[in-house]
């Protein structure tokens, strides 16, 4: 089984050389520590930046220089700052080829949910809407069922969506899956991990075709 | 063309002596524009002189809603916002409040949408498409048209009677630079205000500012002043060890 | 009877202080020369420009410096560049107080034919369709009759139309005209000119309500 | 974020060798755009290439059609342009015979619609509504609404299969920096091409470019390369006298 850095490191073998790719909050954000050095990607965040860099070192923040999550950040040399209505023309244009985002739900079809649950407060959606309705490829990190333990890989998603027959690909703590018409397809198990364990975690239909390996990480 | 720059000729001046000043005629029930991504790049001084005029029933388009103690938080605790139109509101126990009670209405749109209804407003563009939002709560009665097999919803243009921006550096005609991610959505909305509002960390002279890398020209500005005592809190400090 | 330097004297007093000003080609372009010196107006130039200052002086005409005649122009301090998009969002965003531009014909109603000759090479628009559906204010600057001595003044345009129910304010080498649903009011004659002599030189309805001065240039 | 900026690690590069090369995969029939208000910004080294490969059956998005002799009038005299979309092709006779003799077709689009259809087909707005050309020929067959009183005509998007640009500085990220009137219609191209292929005068390492006034962000530009022998021809010499 992966822990969210597992799950971040498997994804950044998904990155394909002179990517742009906007990376969503919490795991998302860890993909950025496992790209491999003979590939190169830029980093976009929706408040306007591509080229994203490291932290900063302390004493060297910058309150006017900070990413989507409000971190701050800093610059690789080649960067580009732009305002917010440039950043989404970017991002809705299909210049970003890859968003990585974490999700509460996803259905078989590919709609995710991941800005509201009804009855809790809503803090809005973002730029997620944008993003899921826009990008090429779309991967969802996510751990494979919710902390009670029910899957979030289902037939259909019962929060309100995010986005409709969007997610291509998910990757959770135990799998690697496919998203197709047909249901979810099992691509890779996770080390130590079985497929009947997958099964068992997965209320949508899981499509098993042969034998199912191990990820490679 | 040999008269239009003599030297005697009478110029542009978009000065005002302070947020006080360049606020006097926001009255209540107004719809306001205010730029900023978090507390990055919002109008600290515009802020703190709304609380003081006491003006209430605004109308607030910003991405986001600030925090408790800053930003449009100010705003909120005085119970001076009717509506805001965000895209992310979280971070601020007061606005869960007033929202659960029942006080604040909150209109929550994408954000990309919300930066191209800014930018259309300005633009003279009423309305156009976007994907984002099909099949959610977010395209629930509005039009959907389908382009080149993708279904899309249509958005109208968002205006407001005062854009109010924070940039960098400006000059009296108006002309505005942004400094790092506090650009954000002070360009489209600066676009987007009947009357817009810029407060700048700093004031220089025309030509001071390279023509060839002003980020919102003069023409979208009407008041300009020089803001003082940013604070520019930061929420993450995240840090990187050395 | 006004010449085309008249014309543009006379359209120059129409200017307000704080007004960003767009001047189309010709007699248009002329009305720079006449701004009072006691009021600021910023030139727009729709290829980029917002504040475009003189012709330069010999030897420093710059190939990257152009207006949207395609004429070298210099920068007056504070001036500001920017793309086509950009240019026109101010245009069609009405930020640009007034425009003022030729024509061939105007209508009784404001519509305004001056891009195509049907049967002629057609040049094209350029940003006058965007220019005349967008700005608050149109001053249209024009003689009041063809080479051929007939009216540019009609009831309706017999050439394709640039825009419709546009044109508030005609200047021409005769007279300066208020343009209403009702007709063409007359506001006043060119120096020398009587009120009969437009009558004679106006095929659309022409309104004259009680004396009718001479302009002040 | 710990690792981004490793020293060791590969970075983006797009530099292609000349115009040749970058135009090698330009096919007879494909839709170009091309950057450039009369012969200002226009890429002339891509151009030259163009007509040094003999593509022909093109369609040419550009504001204008060059002259007789420079810019797209060199792509017209080897009648290699088979459609030309612009908004003004004044200026050329070899144009106006090959318009006569029906050798030439050509859509007629005022300029700020082609400005913002590009930009819209870079920014993935399929349609957008405009006042300008209601109640014209640009109009007809096109649908009308109504917003606020005034009757609006709906646009689409425009995209390309290359999008040609020049610009005066950039880098091999694909950043670009313009320089006066040479902007104009070169960024909102550069967003719609499906490849886009920038030539500049200068061609500069990473970070030699303020992040902070960068025209084209990368992320728009597939190709790159430094032109060379730029004549930049001036169309209409205006001085002023001492």
């Amino acid at each position: 089984m992966l822990d969210k850095h597992g799950i971040a490191k498997r994804i950044a073998q998904e990155l394909q050389d002179g990517w742009y790719v906007n990376l969503g909050i919490g795991i998302p954000t860890l993909v950025a520590n496992y790209v491999p050095d003979d590939i190169a990607v830029e980093f976009q965040s929706e408040n306007g930046i591509l080229g994203m860099g490291n932290f900063p070192y302390e004493g060297e923040e910058d309150a006017d220089l900070i990413n989507a999550g409000k971190q701050t950040v800093t610059l690789k040399p080649g960067a580009v700052l732009f305002d917010s209505a440039t950043s989404f023309a970017m991002i809705r244009g299909r210049h970003v080829q890859l968003t990585v985002l974490g999700a509460m739900e996803v259905s078989e079809t590919g709609d995710i949910a991941n800005w509201k649950i009804p009855g809790k407060m809503v803090k809005g959606m973002g730029g997620a809407m944008d993003l899921v309705a826009s990008a090429e490829n779309i991967i969802v990190a996510m751990m494979h069922t919710s902390k009670s333990g029910e899957s979030k890989l289902l037939p259909q998603c019962s929060l309100p969506l995010t986005g409709v027959g969007c997610v291509k690909r998910i990757v959770t703590n135990l799998a690697v899956l496919e998203v197709t018409g047909e249901g979810f397809v099992l691509i890779e198990r996770a080390p130590g991990v079985t497929v009947a364990e997958i099964e068992a975690a997965t209320a949508g239909k899981l499509i098993v075709t042969g034998d199912i390996p191990e990820m490679n990480i | 063309m040999d008269r239009i720059a003599d030297e005697h000729r009478k110029t542009m001046n978009k000065i005002v002596n302070n947020a006080q000043e360049a606020i006097a005629d926001i009255h209540d029930g107004m719809t306001l524009m205010l730029g900023g991504f978090g507390l990055c790049g919002i109008p600290e001084n515009a802020i703190a002189a709304l609380v003081k005029s006491g003006v209430k029933e605004l109308t607030c388009i910003s991405n986001n809603a600030g925090v408790d103690d800053f930003g449009l938080g100010l705003l909120l605790q005085q119970k001076q916002i009717k509506k805001m139109i965000s895209s992310y509101v979280g971070e601020n126990a007061e606005f869960e409040r007033q929202l659960l009670n029942g006080e604040l209405e909150v209109d929550l749109i994408p954000q990309g949408s919300l930066a191209e209804r800014c930018r259309a407003g300005g633009a003279g563009i009423p309305a156009f498409y976007t994907p984002a939002g099909y099949g959610t709560e977010v395209g629930e009665g509005k039009e959907v048209r389908v382009f080149d097999g993708k279904p899309h919803i249509l958005e109208t243009a968002l205006k407001a009677d005062f854009a109010i921006v924070k940039a960098w550096k400006g000059d009296r005609l108006g002309n505005l630079i942004y400094k790092g991610t506090a650009r954000n959505f002070n360009p489209p909305m600066a676009m987007a205000g009947r009357v817009t509002i810029a407060e700048v960390e700093h004031l220089v002279e025309p030509g001071e500012l390279d023509p060839n890398y002003i980020h919102t020209p003069g023409i979208f500005v009407q008041r300009i002043f020089e803001g003082k005592d940013y604070e520019k809190r930061i929420e993450q400090r995240t840090l990187r060890t050395r």
